[in-house]
């Protein structure tokens, strides 16, 4: 089914991510990686007709592809980022690096019995996926690709949450999405520097 | 109903805190003071009692831990009256505390109460949240760019522990379905779980991530750091009650992990908490002031409770839980007022105080530092000596007793080598140094008094019993 | 809870021996404290938790009490704080009782499963159950010899005692070592029994190394309350032998003649604690007039202060072990003990023994030196201080305090049967036969050693004909009434003056010069000579120090491993988000691949595996590479 | 009874004669013109009629040192084993109460050195100290071999013992005992070559310079408490290690101890003859042989089976 296709665009666009070295672009990424991520949540509600699941879907769609994509884009105009974002990792390194951690991810997954319809992979690429991200946070010293691997960490939960189990219960998801807001708000005055002038 | 109660005072907090006028100054505390009825009535309801379905359930554990936390609460609440007297404080910013602090208490409930992991993570998130803002109060860089550290660090810890709980919960969905998020039914179903290895691994996600929340293994400084550069109320916040907001959750996961494989769940957690203790212990070894000094031997002991909780000393490890979360905030208050005059001067730091409320002072810091180290009669002694108890006992049950006995040994020699840190710190800072005049407040006073009690209280036969009888 | 079996009430009788004249000595000394109230707060602390941990009859009131002693007496050392020495030895002896308290706690908590309101004798069976019995044994062994200071962990007695107050160092030395010693017996006999041969030599070992390890650094000290500090090391030691003896003959089967050695050993132990308190408390007030412990600014104070001369002068015969005195009625107890080892059926251990008697011996030789000096140097020649030249005679207190310990003292030499009569009960209570009636098998007047054709002891017509002799010859001196003239004896030529006479530091000379292998001293010496004359200079210098071996060896390295270690780790974990986040990918990786590993199927290959990628991924990711 | 009371005012009466004895002895091997034996009465007498001058630093102490260090000695003569079969002996007391004893006296001697503030007097209770505690080992050892061997350790018995039936099968043991005891009452009683007594150089003395500052009665009392020791070594020396004579009759049994106790005076003084003064620090190795010695005899005592 096309759930498989999606699932490998959303590695795609994060290993994509994991190269960039401008900010814009990595915040393009990033949406792109949820846009992906919301059209799995739409397609894979639909094969179950979950409503909450159509319902995630959606406000993946709003909030992640569109919203903070775009608050994190006015932030930076706001508190002038450093665009120019060079990964610490080196290339050479990160080019051993991903496709070993996908080895060991599905290394990891193997032993995973009786799960639904044997979809163990997913868990093992949503594994990865929270490595992939863990090294976004890693490769960058700056915060706001920091912030953007928080992300799409949440972002691999996500996809944990669809595919694993096939939606979580709605209030978590809403919770969840609560935090996320919450967390933004919280940066938003985190990056207010005046008040450390005092 | 009673999550109304519970909530009600928070939320009276949140909204007067946006008010500008003077009074609300004195609204704040009183508000804050509130927290305490609503808990002392679930106190005494019957356990367990369904507060919001079957998500938030007051069982005897977390009405415990709910209790400690609101007393801290109360004694932190209680310092932070005299805090403009000892730094610089604006008004903005205490009103902001009491704001975030409001946000935090809410979160704490519901992580606290929650009957369901996704309940409980939405609560430690917003508490993990509030307290970064907290951090932010004090307007100093090093607060500003910890804030940031803590950020981070608070949202890789969240994400990793929501990792877990998803990985459980799709472990343990085939047989529960939607309701496989809920402890209790997780705890009676645990043995039936179609795929322990799942759950294992989500476990394993999860605690790492708790893990690092509580400042364990890798590397315990940030969390030093942190505390050093916020406000030392919300220091003795961290350590007395966000902690315990983890630790509860640990709890919880961990007794369904015993269910499902018991020799895994431990060779895990001790591996770890031996690692966490090792630098911890050298770490200690070194530290030049208080704050740094007694945030690190918070993360000792967290690492202790969780060993004695695994090690099936549940008793011993409810008593240090409670014991810990008395003394912390109170050797963080009274750090606070050690330092009054801006430098961390550990030689004669409890010198040149005079008067009834100065002598008092001193003596109740200097019980308390010595209790820290759990000597006779404080609760931690009695903790410890059951703790170790139940280790050992696990051990003799394993088949590799000698390794396990030496390997407590070594724990021991590295409580011992803290030990003698602490010895040293209290030495100088009641025999070195020259006296110079400093002056304690009554509300502060009086929070050190609350706490002093709360421990004796601890020390009861009547405790010891229902502490005994919680789990 | 509380237990008040025969041993438990001898060893409170100990405690109230020790304590009551000495509650008069410390007020006698109070005024010279500062902080009375926390002084006597924690003295009766003190006191009382001996009391406790004697008493105590389950595992959580013994360690209960034991950590409160520790609390107290540590609170104690501290009360005169003034200089940093004093706080380094507080510090110091604190970490050392607490690392002895560290075995104690796993002892325990092994013997008690976890149950700690266990009764003694309960633990016994529990400990019949575990399979390495001999765990158990070191484990107390170094509990209880950390508190008593045998070799190797005496290190912190010459640096702690000295710097309490005096009554609490005579309490410290005399009666809280003692406790350790009880420990032994009660926990040897109710838990750990039997014991294999090896335990036994163990403690036999330990206790010979201990007495001469003591002496000989008593011989080289100049504070007089290091010295006397010492010589309780050595003092433990010749309890220890006596000990050891009683479980080697125990666990040969030789019931009779271990009871003979363990009734010396416990005898040993009440004498150490009278001369020993009463030592110390002569020492404080020697200390108290003179306000310096260098012995070497004592000297003629046997004018100024007749009554501690003379209480100083009877203790340290009695700790010499010369007849008649209590300390000789031991030690010649202990020593027929071990001649008993010639009823050994093992012949290497028979001709190990000798070894043990001869550091007996010699011990005792050397004691007699440690005493002439420091009684000749404190009291005797002339002063050589102003402090010592104005020192007079302590309080009416004090003085009570030092006359009650030596009453003490004789009523151990003269009612030794009685004594004994009641230590042999504490043995028949652990189902010894009772040795009693073998000992003194013609009333109280002989006292027998216990194995065949071994020697006998009167005291009491020993001490008869001593004191009727010399009153003999005394009385015939007064008879003839021989003039009497005081006046400069010929000294040579010399006039006998402070500077000429001779010094605690020469007088140890021969002997440290002897065992200068062993001590390593550190001299310093310096002369202005006139005009460059190689022979006549104006004045000169000379003075030693002795630092202990163990201390040099083991004690400092151990301190400066864990220095480095510490250092390296503090640069470690200086927080990075960058690394940190790395450290966070790395631990996960561990985590996830050990559970992977032990959790489904486990093989060393797969293990060896995951080493190799740790070390790279921790390589490339932390690590780094260098710039 | 007689005899033991006979024994011992015999004993007291020939003590300074046995010294007078040596001396003379070594100047007539030195060709010089021998001293009269009755140089030590003589010398007692002299000091008896002079008066005492006690230096002005002194304490009590001398005034009671003096009787304190005689008084143990005089009573360790009641406990010297029989010089005759049959005759009475204190059967309580064992070597181990005579060592104490003699460290008694010594303990005092040292602190009469100590008490009036010469040098010389600090300088010898200092030596005296040192070999005193080299000296104890050693003699513990061997009285517990002698004890061994004579099946009991109270001395008399052990003198009856050994009397009645000579332990041939230690005969090793026994002469390795025999020598280091004889090194022990060379050391103890301070001749050559521990200590020289007729020095007059301070700086080689040890037993002179403790009583340099004695004078008149206590000088006698310190003389003769010296003689005595030597008189107790030489018996216990006589009835321990020589143990014949002892079944004639009364005088004769009483004739061939004397002797014997000459013949071990002749011994010593041979010894000192041909023999330097050890310097202080060579004085170890001397006691050395003998510790070595005592566990020898032990260690053949044991391994050639009891």
């Amino acid at each position: 089914m096309g759930a498989d296709f999606f699932i490998g665009l959303f590695l795609a666009t994060l290993i994509v991510a994991l190269f960039t070295s401008r900010l814009y672009r990595l915040i393009f990424w990033y949406s792109m990686n949820s846009l992906v991520l919301g059209i799995l949540a739409l397609l894979v509600g639909k094969a179950l007709d979950d409503k909450a699941m159509l319902i995630t879907g959606v406000a993946t769609l709003l909030i992640k592809a569109v919203g903070i994509p775009y608050l994190l884009k006015h932030f930076s105009e706001k508190f002038q980022f450093v665009r120019q974002i060079q990964p610490q990792i080196k290339t050479h390194y990160a080019i051993i690096l991903i496709p070993a951690i996908l080895v060991f991810t599905f290394y990891l997954s193997e032993p995973i019995t009786h799960m639904m319809q044997g979809n163990t992979n997913y868990v093992a690429i949503s594994i990865s996926s929270l490595f992939l991200s863990l090294l976004l946070m890693m490769e960058h010293r700056d915060v706001a690709p920091k912030i953007i691997g928080f992300l799409s960490m949440e972002n691999a939960l996500f996809l944990l949450g669809i595919t694993a189990t096939e939606g979580m219960p709605m209030l978590v998801e809403l919770g969840i999405f609560f935090d996320l807001l919450m967390a933004i708000v919280v940066m938003n005055l985190l990056f207010y520097k005046e008040e450390t002038q005092s | 109903m009673m999550l109304a109660l519970l909530v009600l005072p928070a939320a009276v907090m949140f909204i007067v805190s946006f008010l500008k006028y003077r009074k609300a100054k004195f609204l704040l505390p009183i508000s804050s003071f509130a927290i305490l009825l609503p808990i002392v009535k679930l106190f005494m309801l019957s356990k367990p009692y369904a507060i919001l379905g079957s998500y938030l359930v007051a069982d005897k554990l977390d009405t415990y831990v709910l209790l400690v936390s609101s007393l801290v609460g109360i004694g932190v609440t209680l310092a932070l009256l005299t805090l403009g007297k000892h730094v610089r404080v604006t008004d903005k910013a205490y009103r902001r505390f009491y704001r975030f602090f409001a946000i935090f208490w809410v979160g704490l409930i519901f992580s606290i109460l929650a009957n369901h992991m996704g309940i409980y993570w939405i609560g430690l998130e917003l508490a993990t949240l509030s307290t970064v803002y907290m951090i932010k109060t004090n307007h100093t860089l090093a607060a500003h760019k910890e804030a940031w550290n803590y950020m981070i660090v608070g949202a890789i810890a969240i994400s990793l522990v929501l990792f877990g709980i998803i990985l459980m919960y799709a472990s343990a969905k085939p047989i529960l379905g939607e309701r496989a998020m809920q402890f209790d039914l997780l705890l009676q179903h645990a043995k039936e779980i179609p795929s322990p290895f799942l759950f294992e691994m989500g476990f394993a996600i999860a605690m790492v991530g708790m893990f690092v929340k509580m400042g364990f293994f890798p590397m315990n400084l940030w969390l030093a750091n942190i505390e050093r550069a916020s406000f030392y109320p919300v220091a003795a916040l961290f350590s007395g009650i966000l902690e315990s907001a983890v630790i509860i959750g640990f709890f919880r996961f961990s007794r369904i992990a015993m269910q499902i494989n018991y020799v895994h769940l431990f060779g895990f957690v001790f591996v770890y908490m031996l690692l966490t203790i090792f630098i911890v212990a050298f770490l200690i070894f070194r530290a030049k002031d208080f704050m740094r000094l007694f945030s690190l031997s918070g993360v000792e002991h967290m690492a202790l409770i969780a060993l004695f909780w695994v090690s099936g000393g549940t008793f011993a490890a409810l008593l240090h839980f409670g014991a810990h979360a008395f003394l912390k905030p109170a050797l963080f208050l009274s750090t606070g007022v050690l330092e009054s005059n801006g430098k961390y001067r550990i030689a004669g730091a409890l010198k040149g105080y005079s008067g009834k409320k100065g002598t008092l002072f001193w003596v109740l810091v200097s019980l308390f530092l010595l209790a820290i180290i759990s000597l006779p009669p404080s609760p931690m002694f009695f903790s410890e000596l059951y703790g170790f108890g139940a280790m050992i006992q696990t051990a003799k049950s394993s088949n590799h007793i000698l390794a396990m006995i030496a390997a407590i040994l070594l724990l021991l020699i590295l409580l011992s080598v803290i030990f003698y840190r602490f010895v040293a710190i209290y030495q100088s800072m009641k025999y070195e140094g020259k006296a110079e005049e400093k002056k304690v407040y009554a509300s502060e006073l009086l929070a050190l008094i609350l706490f002093a009690v709360c421990l004796f209280v601890l020390l009861l036969p009547a405790t010891f019993d229902y502490l005994r009888s919680i789990v | 809870m509380f237990q008040f079996d025969t041993l438990s009430l001898v060893f409170t009788a100990l405690i109230i021996l020790g304590v009551v004249p000495n509650l008069f000595y410390s007020y006698g000394y109070l005024p010279h404290i500062e902080r009375k109230a926390y002084y006597q707060i924690h003295y009766f602390a003190f006191i009382l938790s001996m009391v406790g941990v004697v008493v105590s009859a389950n595992a959580l009131m013994f360690l209960l009490f034991w950590e409160l002693m520790s609390l107290a007496s540590w609170q104690l050392i501290l009360t005169e704080a003034k200089e940093k020495k004093t706080l380094d030895a507080a510090r110091f002896y604190f970490l050392m009782t607490h690392f002895g308290f560290v075995f104690l706690l796993l002892f325990f908590l092994i013997a008690t499963d976890g149950n700690l309101e266990l009764g003694f004798s309960a633990m016994h069976s529990i400990v019949a159950k575990f399979a390495y019995p001999t765990l158990l044994f070191f484990f107390i062994a170094l509990g209880f010899l950390s508190k008593a200071g045998a070799v190797p962990l005496h290190v912190w007695l010459p640096y702690a005692h000295p710097e309490a107050p005096s009554p609490v160092s005579a309490l410290m030395s005399g009666v809280m070592l003692k406790v350790a010693i009880y420990g032994l017996f009660r926990f040897l006999f109710d838990v750990l029994y039997p014991w294999p041969l090896e335990w036994g030599v163990v403690i036999l070992v330990i206790g010979s190394l201990s007495s001469l390890v003591g002496v000989l650094y008593a011989l080289s000290e100049h504070d007089i309350k290091a010295l006397l500090a010492n010589h309780s090391i050595e003092n433990i030691g010749i309890i220890l032998i006596g000990f050891g003896m009683g479980m080697i003959f125990e666990s040969m089967g030789l019931k009779i003649l271990s009871s003979f050695a363990f009734i010396a050993a416990l005898f040993h132990t009440f004498n150490h604690m009278s001369f020993k308190s009463l030592l110390f408390m002569g020492a404080g007030s020697v200390l108290h007039q003179t306000h310096t412990k260098n012995i070497e600014k004592y000297g003629g104070l046997i004018k100024a202060m007749p009554v501690t001369a003379l209480t100083f002068l009877l203790a340290s015969i009695s700790i010499s072990a010369l007849p008649p005195t209590n300390g000789f009625l031991s030690e010649w107890m202990i020593f027929q003990s071990m001649l008993g080892s010639s009823h050994l059926g093992d012949t290497s251990l028979k001709l190990a023994i000798p070894f043990a008697i001869f550091a007996l011996a010699m011990t005792g030789g050397l004691a007699i030196a440690c005493f002439v000096k420091a009684y000749g140097i404190t009291f005797l020649g002339l002063h050589r201080s102003i402090n010592a030249k104005h020192a007079h005679e302590v309080n009416i207190l004090m003085r009570a305090g030092m006359i009650l310990m030596a009453l003490v003292v004789v009523t151990l030499m003269l009612f030794t049967p009685f004594y004994i009569d009641w230590f042999d009960k504490v043995l028949t209570e652990f189902g010894y036969p009772s040795v009693y009636e073998r000992i003194f098998p013609e009333g109280i007047w002989h006292m027998h050693s216990v194995n065949i054709h071994g020697g006998v002891v009167s005291p009491l017509i020993l001490l008869g004909a001593l004191l009727g002799v010399t009153a003999l010859l005394m009385f015939g001196y007064k008879v003839l009434d021989v003039k009497e003239r005081i006046h400069r004896t010929w000294s040579c030529g010399y006039h006998a003056s402070a500077r000429t006479q001779y010094s605690a530091t020469g007088f140890a000379g021969p002997i440290r010069r002897f065992f200068g292998w062993l001590y390593k001293p550190d001299e310093h010496f310096s002369r202005e000579s006139i005009e460059g004359d190689s022979s006549k200079f104006s004045d000169s210098h000379y003075e030693v120090h002795v630092r202990p071996l163990f201390e040099k060896t083991l004690y400092q390295s151990v301190g400066k491993s864990a220095n480095f270690m510490s250092y390296w780790i503090y640069r470690l974990s200086h927080f990075e988000q960058t690394r940190y986040a790395a450290m966070i990918f790395n631990l996960m990786l561990g985590v996830l691949f050990s559970y992977r590993i032990f959790a489904h199927d486990f093989s060393w290959a797969t293990l060896m595996l995951e080493g190799a990628v740790m070390i790279i991924s921790i390589k490339v990711l932390i690590i780094g590479d260098k710039r | 009874m007689t005899a033991y009371l006979l024994t011992i005012v015999i004993l007291l009466l020939i003590a300074p004669l046995l010294l007078s004895f040596i001396k003379a002895l070594k100047m007539y091997l030195l060709y010089k013109r021998p001293i009269s034996l009755l140089q030590g009465y003589r010398n007692f007498a002299k000091l008896m009629q002079k008066e005492t001058i006690i230096s002005k630093e002194a304490s009590n102490i001398t005034r009671i040192a003096p009787f304190l260090v005689l008084a143990p000695l005089l009573v360790t003569l009641f406990f010297l084993p029989p010089v005759v079969h049959g005759a009475f002996y204190v059967s309580f007391v064992d070597a181990f109460t005579i060592t104490g004893l003699i460290a008694l006296s010594t303990f005092f001697l040292m602190l009469l050195g100590l008490d009036s503030a010469s040098a010389f007097g600090g300088m010898g209770s200092s030596r005296e100290a040192f070999i005193a505690a080299l000296v104890e080992p050693a003699m513990v050892l061997t009285v517990f071999s002698v004890s061994m061997m004579a099946g009991d350790l109270g001395v008399g018995q052990a003198g009856v013992n050994l009397a009645a039936h000579f332990p041939r099968e230690h005969t090793a043991s026994f002469l390795f005992a025999a020598i280091s005891f004889f090194i022990l009452l060379i050391a103890e009683n301070g001749r050559i070559p521990v200590d020289n007594p007729e020095t007059h150089l301070e700086l080689t003395m040890v037993h002179e310079a403790m009583i340099l500052d004695i004078t008149g009665v206590y000088l006698a009392i310190i003389e003769t408490a010296a003689s005595v020791k030597f008189v107790i070594f030489a018996s216990l020396f006589a009835s321990l290690f020589l143990p014949l004579g002892l079944q004639y009759a009364l005088p004769i049994a009483i004739a061939i101890f004397v002797f014997k106790l000459f013949l071990i005076a002749a011994a010593v003084a041979l010894i000192e003859v041909n023999t330097a003064k050890l310097r202080l620090f060579k004085v170890p190795n001397l006691l050395g042989i003998a510790i070595v010695f005592a566990f020898l005899s032990l260690i053949t005592f044991y391994v050639l089976g009891a």
